[in-house]
């Protein structure tokens, strides 16, 4: 029991007692030492719930969704990358933030290979920080693209129809990801026909790829679509792709991050990068 | 994968041209009695940012060879900002096909204005030799039910 | 009768002469049932991450192709090769007999379903080292035995106990009669690391507890994806779509998550289970009661699949405890 | 491969080309089509009440209650409300179309015998109720007085005019009581929705079976009058309208509990709808 879950602990009991807050989003304990579980604790009685350790790796700010047209605030912990789909969700006018009340945990000791190469483990945004700011680590966010353009067209093309094969079309990336929160997303939308139901690599090379550019200019790079995958695909390499190209055309980006700067494909400059002369 | 490429083979190639300029030009090249291979299929859009980044992948399912995405200049777009969108969207999007693996030639842009019917057919002519070259387009294909 | 595991390969070999054998295997990070390419055999698996369920229902099946040009044409899919699973663990057979009630009983039979069914052969083989998120004889399955196979192995450290169960399963083991030995193997009691206080009367309670405020809270932290229904073995739930290409075209089968906030939304809107609330309890209630009450016996086989894979981490063995707690 | 182009099937996923032979303009958006087999004969034999799944080949597939059969042909009554039910109604006769069925349980015929009947049907609800009319007039005898109370929103949208008007009327010891939201120039008759009417003609609970079809909303409010006019939930039967996509029990999309809508149901007496869980 860290000083900081208990420190956590406290400041939700108050947050709760003193009616600043509805419930509070943050994580509980399972049967398994190395899983976590989102909670959502309204009674301040509940609160020995909360957990912080290196397993609290789910996010956590997509499900103040479920209840954004409800007065009263939401109170959420967020890690840095939670902030950041917080930002994410503001900016796309799903949330406001004054209907929420962040709870801050800078955080440094969670073990996946996503959070070797994060920029923001302190918070971007909160109301009360619990625990004091960890040191940025410098990462280079783009090596895995780079040694994956390194490959022959060939090898790569291989590589991601391989991948896109074993896709089961369970949309668990889709639905856990901030930038994802279309109210009605195209692959529901049979009818248009869009996108098929049935699972071929066709199929699915249409739904990762456009799911890769619907939420190219607005992905947090928090990692989550790889970590729910059930079929290990590595989904980060081609968002974080897009990501590369756009800071090598349009200047260095990071998504959610509380500048309030519009996502690169809403936005334009007349000296854009541009070779279809 | 080494494609043989059987002779007599015409790749498909489809060609979004927006309503206002590339249209415009082709016409023009059609009037003046210009010369342009006739394996490309032109589907015509409002904007260029019409095109959306689905298209150019269901094309290539489909049986595109090639896709190519014709505009008006930046400045001279009837909706006056659209093609500043297709700028940038495209020039991600060619980066990303080429990732996935998808030779750079077999998806262009070119601005087209109203009055280039030249440029159209050189453009026009020049993307179909390259992707002649390139041979048939086996990736992304949509395959028939087993 | 028993066979050595160092002829096992052997014994594999000859029976794959005339048909398909699949066994779990690693395909680019996820275990599953593949063909047989010869190679070497991996039996450490506990389960396979994904179940054998895509053998007899294949995530995408086409039912049948049409031509409506000038004519009308209809021809039906109706392959079926004949087949052999080899290395199948009790739980998976035993969703494969709830899979048989479903498709084959209650007054229609599925002939895609039948029709494979007929085809395939179960060999099994009896679990040693249940996974960490194994619960299948809290479910009233035994680690140890698979009724509804073929062909049973029972493991130990350098052979196997071979017991054909069906009459098939003892044409099966004649292919291989030369490398069996006599003699049986002492097997030794397994028990699941993962307990749940699942109970004969749990299905009964559950019924009455449609409107129970203990459902406000077991579904909130589910993203409404379909991971826990793909990965399960005994989610049978499927969409009916359509593939054309101009005048021609495919009307095919493929699986669908009562999960899905779609699933059940009708024309003009109307949704009777809109949010996840009324989603994870119908699905839990299916697993627990419903099919209970329809076939007699429940729909979870204590596999794991879900408890391991759930992106958020839904447990439903937790779920089982807090209802035997509940007190009506 | 198994060639269908016959009409012999065995397996009830796949549809039987059939052709339409007939079809008859009810209301400006309902039409009854009359389907027969390739070679002219019914189908199947349905039950009054059951239904058939109906597919237009590149389109789509949807349930469709029977609501007549004669010697060799069987009928729907369907109203143009989506993308399927347009491309049906743009198909002239002649034209083949795919038919798989019958599925669900249809109306308890038995439990119905010496009772009064009260159907109770709105807007394209009566094309179910039709099926069963048309067999209790057929086997006259078996049933007790007869009332037939129907309403839509116009005139105009009331289907199997020549039924209600003529044929039913004509019928001994049945009554048809008509009724319609918003009349227009011309109608005479009742001017009200279904339940209000239904209790203005307060029905005598006793030795009265009660069939009930139409939109969710009517059904909710006949059933509570009913329950107030005193008639036992047994007595009151009715259908439910689930999303359906096999129609045989097997894809689990229609369940509500552990009963499956489209093999269970889809109709329900009172009684057993109040054993259901509340998902509907």
């Amino acid at each position: 029991m860290n000083d900081i879950e208990t420190k956590l602990r406290e400041t939700v009991k108050r947050l709760l007692a003193d009616h600043t807050v509805r419930y509070v989003i943050g994580w509980e304990a399972t049967r398994f030492e190395d899983k976590t579980r989102p909670a959502f604790i309204s009674d301040s009685a509940d609160t020995d719930r909360l957990v912080w350790n290196k397993y609290c790796v789910s996010s956590l700010a997509k499900y103040a969704l479920d209840e954004q047209h409800s007065e009263g605030k939401i109170g959420i912990c967020v890690r840095g990358c939670d902030s950041r789909a917080v930002c994410r969700l503001i900016e796309d006018k799903q949330l406001l933030r004054e209907n929420l009340y962040l709870i801050g945990l800078p955080c440094d000791d969670k073990e996946m290979n996503i959070c070797d190469t994060c920029t923001h483990r302190n918070p971007v945004i909160y109301d009360e920080l619990v625990g004091e700011p960890v040191l940025e680590r410098q990462a280079d966010r783009f090596a895995m693209v780079g040694l994956m353009e390194a490959m022959s067209a060939d090898e790569r093309y291989s590589f991601w129809e391989s991948n896109y094969s074993k896709c089961i079309r369970c949309y668990a990336c889709r639905n856990i990801c901030p930038a994802c929160n279309c109210r009605a997303c195209y692959a529901d939308q049979e009818r248009v026909g869009w996108q098929g139901k049935q699972m071929n690599t066709a199929q699915n090379q249409i739904y990762g790829l456009t799911r890769t550019y619907h939420v190219g200019d607005r992905c947090i790079e928090c990692g989550e679509c790889e970590r729910v995958c059930p079929m290990m695909i590595p989904v980060m390499l081609q968002t974080r792709k897009m990501l590369k190209d756009i800071n090598e055309m349009f200047g260095d980006y990071e998504c959610g991050l509380p500048d309030g700067r519009a996502p690169v494909l809403g936005e334009y400059t007349l000296g854009d990068a541009d070779d279809f002369m | 994968m080494s494609v043989n490429i059987k002779e007599g083979w015409e790749p498909k190639i489809l060609a979004f041209c927006c309503n206002w300029c590339t249209y415009t030009g082709a016409d023009l090249a059609g009037l003046n009695r210009m010369k342009y291979p006739e394996n490309v299929r032109v589907a015509r859009v409002p904007c260029s940012s019409r095109v959306n980044p689905q298209f150019v992948i269901r094309a290539f399912q489909k049986g595109c060879d090639g896709v190519l995405v014709c505009g008006c200049h930046p400045g001279d777009c009837h909706y006056v900002t659209g093609n500043y969108f297709t700028r940038r969207r495209f020039m991600l999007m060619k980066k990303l096909l080429e990732y996935n693996g998808i030779d750079p030639n077999r998806f262009q842009a070119r601005w087209i204005s109203g009055s280039e019917a030249a440029k159209f057919r050189d453009t026009v002519t020049r993307v179909s030799e390259q992707i002649k070259e390139l041979g048939p387009n086996v990736k992304f294909r949509e395959g028939r039910w087993s | 009768m028993k066979l050595l595991k160092k002829d096992l390969k052997e014994a594999l070999r000859l029976i794959s002469d005339d048909f398909e054998l699949l066994l779990p295997g690693e395909g680019s990070g996820v275990s599953r049932f593949a063909l047989w390419d010869g190679g070497d055999i991996d039996l450490s698996y506990g389960n396979t991450q994904l179940p054998p369920k895509d053998i007899l229902f294949p995530h995408t099946e086409k039912m049948y192709s049409f031509k409506c040009a000038t004519d009308v044409e209809v021809t039906e899919e109706a392959e079926a090769k004949s087949r052999i699973v080899f290395g199948i663990r009790p739980c998976d057979m035993r969703a494969i007999e709830c899979m048989d009630k479903v498709f084959l009983e209650k007054g229609f039979t599925d002939s895609f379903y039948s029709r494979k069914r007929e085809h395939t052969l179960f060999i099994a083989m009896g679990c040693t080292n249940p996974c960490r998120t194994c619960f299948c004889d809290s479910m009233g399955l035994t680690p140890g035995d698979a009724p509804a196979a073929d062909i049973l192995l029972v493991e130990s450290d350098d052979s196997f106990e071979v017991k054909a169960q069906t009459q098939r399963g003892k044409e099966i083991a004649e292919c291989f009669g030369r490398l069996l030995t006599d003699g049986k193997v002492q097997v030794s009691k397994v028990s699941c690391a993962l307990k749940t206080k699942m109970s004969d009367d749990l299905p009964e309670k559950l019924s009455g507890m449609f409107e129970h405020p203990i459902w406000d809270e077991v579904g909130r932290a589910c993203i409404g994806c379909a991971t826990c229904t793909y990965v399960c073995p005994t989610c049978y739930c499927f969409d009916i779509s359509l593939d054309n290409h101009g005048s021609e075209g495919v009307s095919f089968r493929c699986w669908d998550s009562c999960m899905f906030s779609d699933y059940t939304r009708m024309a003009g809107g109307h949704n009777p289970r809109p949010t996840k609330k009324e989603r994870v309890r119908n699905r839990y209630m299916h697993k627990l009661s419903y099919f209970n009450e329809r076939y007699g016996s429940a729909l979870c086989v204590g596999c794991g699949r879900c408890v391991e894979k759930c992106p958020a981490n839904l447990d439903i063995t937790e779920f089982i405890d807090k209802v035997a707690e509940v007190r009506l | 491969m198994i060639d269908h182009s016959c009409s012999c099937e065995d397996n009830p996923l796949i549809p039987k080309i059939c052709v339409v032979s007939d079809v008859i303009e009810e209301t400006p958006d309902t039409k009854t089509f009359r389907i027969q087999t390739v070679d002219g004969k019914k189908p199947f034999l349905p039950k009054p009440g059951q239904l058939a799944m109906i597919s237009i080949f590149g389109v789509g597939e949807a349930m469709f209650s029977i609501t007549a059969q004669g010697e060799d042909y069987i009928d729907s009554a369907i109203k143009k409300v989506g993308v399927l039910t347009e491309a049906l109604h743009s198909i002239s006769p002649g034209q083949k179309i795919g038919v798989r069925g019958p599925y669900g349980n249809g109306f308890p015929i038995e439990g119905l015998e010496g009772f009064d009947l009260l159907f109770v049907g709105g807007g394209i609800g009566l094309a179910p109720l039709r099926s069963l009319i048309r067999h209790s007039l057929e086997n006259r005898k078996n049933y007790g007085h007869i009332d037939i109370l129907y309403g839509a929103r116009s005139p105009e949208d009331l289907v199997f005019k020549d039924d209600l008007f003529e044929n039913w009327t004509k019928q001994p010891d049945t009554i048809v009581h008509v009724t319609v939201d918003k009349a227009d120039a011309v109608w005479d008759g009742n001017v009200g929705f279904v339940p209000a009417y239904l209790e203005e003609l307060a029905f005598q609970p006793r030795n009265r079976k009660v069939i009930v079809c139409g939109p969710p909303i009517m059904i909710k409010y006949c059933s509570e009058s009913l329950v107030r006019m005193g008639f036992d939930k047994k007595d009151v039967i009715t259908t439910l309208e689930m999303r359906m996509k096999c129609g045989i029990g097997k894809c689990g999309r229609c369940n509500i509990g552990s009963k499956y809508i489209c093999l269970d149901g889809p109709v329900f007496t009172l009684s057993e709808l109040d054993d259901l869980p509340d998902e509907k």
